[in-house]
């Protein structure tokens, strides 16, 4: 299981700071289909995905014991 | 000891660095929270010259967390731009200070921009930040990202021709209903994303930038955390604001938000440009849960915001109700969408 | 939308944590950055009384970071209490502004303490800072530590019965040196102090403990670095402020720091109690860095500030040299040594 | 060789951020009579010390792998 870690909007819609999902091994695009799918979060195309603290791109293979944060652009100010 | 003394006490910037902050000018694009903080700052700090841009005037539910302004701004109604220049001479007479009461536009930008050292971001919306963002790159020169809403904050720093630019970082222009009108702010989210916005403009202004950040910094203060990420590896050769052959995409009029008054309709359209991101179900979701009353179908759905309503069509387009004003409309879509 | 709209929309607040704020009676100790800035903050928040207290008069060098304050001010020498309350009343008319030109000591702040729902701060002495921890602890009401120089800053935020206390933190009370006087200060990392300090009194205050920290924090804006420090095993069962059987030492006579205007040679006295801990040695190399002019031997150090001349012994005790006013005597006294 | 972290003054008087002592093992009372005789750092009953961003009394033992801040208190405000 990997530990994902939820920011903004995101931990509102999951009712959560965090969640674990069955990902290892698999790309960004899979999660981000994944949390589409099983947690309807929308928006996903601007979400991002920081792995270990840094920025990836949605090809990037998440692998054991790493932990994925997911933080959605906000726009106040 | 001087007015500047515990300044110049902090080794790092001594008496050398404060003669150069006094050299420099800062645009600040927005003075809403972050703007009149960060104004303040550098106000206090020393800068030489300060341009500060807004559209918008002082409301009572401005003053909750944005500073240099008081109960008499908003009853008079002050444009922001004039009422912080007030008080930003009564702070510090040997700053310039120049105000503009206008939309921060790409025409706007590239008129003033090529003066500056520094652009400080204090709007409230990606449209304008996308549009500083090709501005700076166009003139080469460094810009500092914040955005807040809630407990939750972020803040990078962005260097022509060293980081990723904004593009690189969110690839489209977010529009995911997370502004201060729909999920609230508080004031010392306000105070922290400006903490990291102006530390890192000391530091550029006083020519210290080996101590730049490097990371993109989140955090949320009610959840307790921070977050510092590395942003390297999204910095994208091709982009097309700070890539190889750049086109500064959102600087040209076929890519720019466009908006029309309908006439004798009292509406004002809003069409953004085509790389947009609107979920309507989303969005609805939000607006409900922040109290407005919405109604739709799947093609549309439509929000009432005091005394205007805003129209929204699953492409993007907008049509807000009750006004002629171009500016009045757009506030009313940003506060709403982003 | 009313004033308080974006602060009643975030959910953990919400119309009720509003109202419970509306109620609540906080003491802010120190007007000068800190809580210069946490007064505006929770005035614009809307609590509905603040008592602020400070013994000093506005400074043109306090201009560049602390907030409220303009150069009239300075100009005029207003004290800070006074010219905080003016402009937190231009700023909300609604919060009901106490202010308190004195010093802060065990005998004004046990009459004051009583009242109060929250301690904030805003000080910049640990002397001080000991006393309101005693005085926390036995009227059991939370207090917000917060302290910075230079680029570098801390928070914690201590809950009687609960956390441990400053006494189970530090031991000792610290004599460092380490001051904006002597190493300077940055106003971002005043801003970041601060914004920890209200967002756990913002909770506190609307009854959110369940939020609160639990950690102490510290950082350093020039050196990108953030520290979240559990603190629970320092908690000593044993301690004198916070233990079993507490005694409160430093709300005592005989533990003070003790004044005395010495007559006919213009010179106030100052000594410590016994469980200071003081380098000669450090505080030497430290206000010589810092460009004052020190002479000394090995029994004493002498170091000109100003007009006044500050003569320090070994054993911790002081003499001011140029006033017979106490309180300006701890004032240069705390500006050298902290 | 155990990791320190230094902040404020101490980094000053170190001229660095980070240093390295030989210190497995031994007590937090031990490390701070190195520190004091090998980096004449002063006034060290008054400092704080963490290890893997837990505070500790003097009689804690650092282990291999330990990260050990020590953090001055500051005065200002």
């Amino acid at each position: 299981m990997i530990k994902l870690l939820l920011f903004a909007k995101l931990r509102d819609q999951a009712g959560k700071q965090e969640i674990n999902v069955d990902i290892e091994g698999k790309s960004v695009k899979e999660l981000k289909r994944v949390l589409k799918e099983s947690y309807s979060f929308d928006e996903l195309d601007s979400i991002m995905v920081a792995i270990n603290e840094e920025f990836v791109n949605d090809e990037e293979i998440i692998r054991k014991g790493d932990v994925v944060a997911l933080i959605p652009p906000v726009s106040g100010g | 000891m001087n007015r500047y003394s515990r300044q110049t006490l902090f080794s790092p910037i001594g008496i050398d660095g404060q003669e150069k902050i006094r050299k420099k000018h800062v645009l600040i694009v927005g003075m809403g929270a972050l703007g009149s903080a960060i104004a303040e700052t550098l106000t206090r700090a020393g800068v030489g010259k300060l341009t500060i841009i807004d559209r918008d005037y002082v409301e009572e539910s401005n003053l909750q967390r944005q500073l240099l302004y008081s109960e008499r701004d908003a009853q008079e109604r002050v444009p922001k731009a004039e009422a912080a220049k007030k008080r930003l001479n009564e702070i510090n007479q040997d700053v310039d200070v120049g105000s503009i009461v206008g939309e921060a536009d790409a025409q706007l930008l590239e008129s003033v921009a090529p003066d500056m050292d520094l652009i400080m971001d204090g709007t409230d919306n990606f449209e304008t930040r996308f549009i500083m963002n090709d501005i700076a790159h166009k003139f080469r020169i460094p810009w500092i990202f914040g955005s807040c809403v809630g407990s939750f904050g972020s803040a990078f720093t962005i260097i022509p021709g060293e980081t990723p630019c904004l593009q690189c970082l969110m690839k489209k222009l977010p529009m995911n209903g997370q502004t201060c009108d729909t999920v609230g702010i508080i004031a010392p989210t306000v105070q922290m994303v400006t903490a990291y916005q102006t530390a890192e403009a000391l530091k550029i202004l006083s020519e210290n930038n080996n101590a730049l950040r490097n990371t993109y910094v989140t955090f949320d203060l009610w959840q307790n955390q921070t977050l510092s990420i590395k942003a390297d590896a999204t910095k994208n050769p091709d982009c097309y604001t700070c890539g190889h052959h750049p086109t500064y995409p959102n600087l040209h009029y076929e890519v720019a938000t466009k908006t029309a008054v309908l006439c004798g309709r009292n509406t004002v359209q809003i069409r953004p440009s085509g790389c947009s991101n609107i979920s309507i179900e989303g969005l609805t979701i939000q607006w409900r849960k922040a109290g407005y009353e919405v109604s739709g179908n799947p093609y549309l759905v439509s929000v009432l915001k005091g005394d205007y309503r805003m129209v929204l069509f699953k492409d993007g387009r907008a049509l807000i109700h009750g006004t002629n004003d171009v500016a009045m409309a757009k506030k009313v879509y940003h506060s709403l969408i982003g």
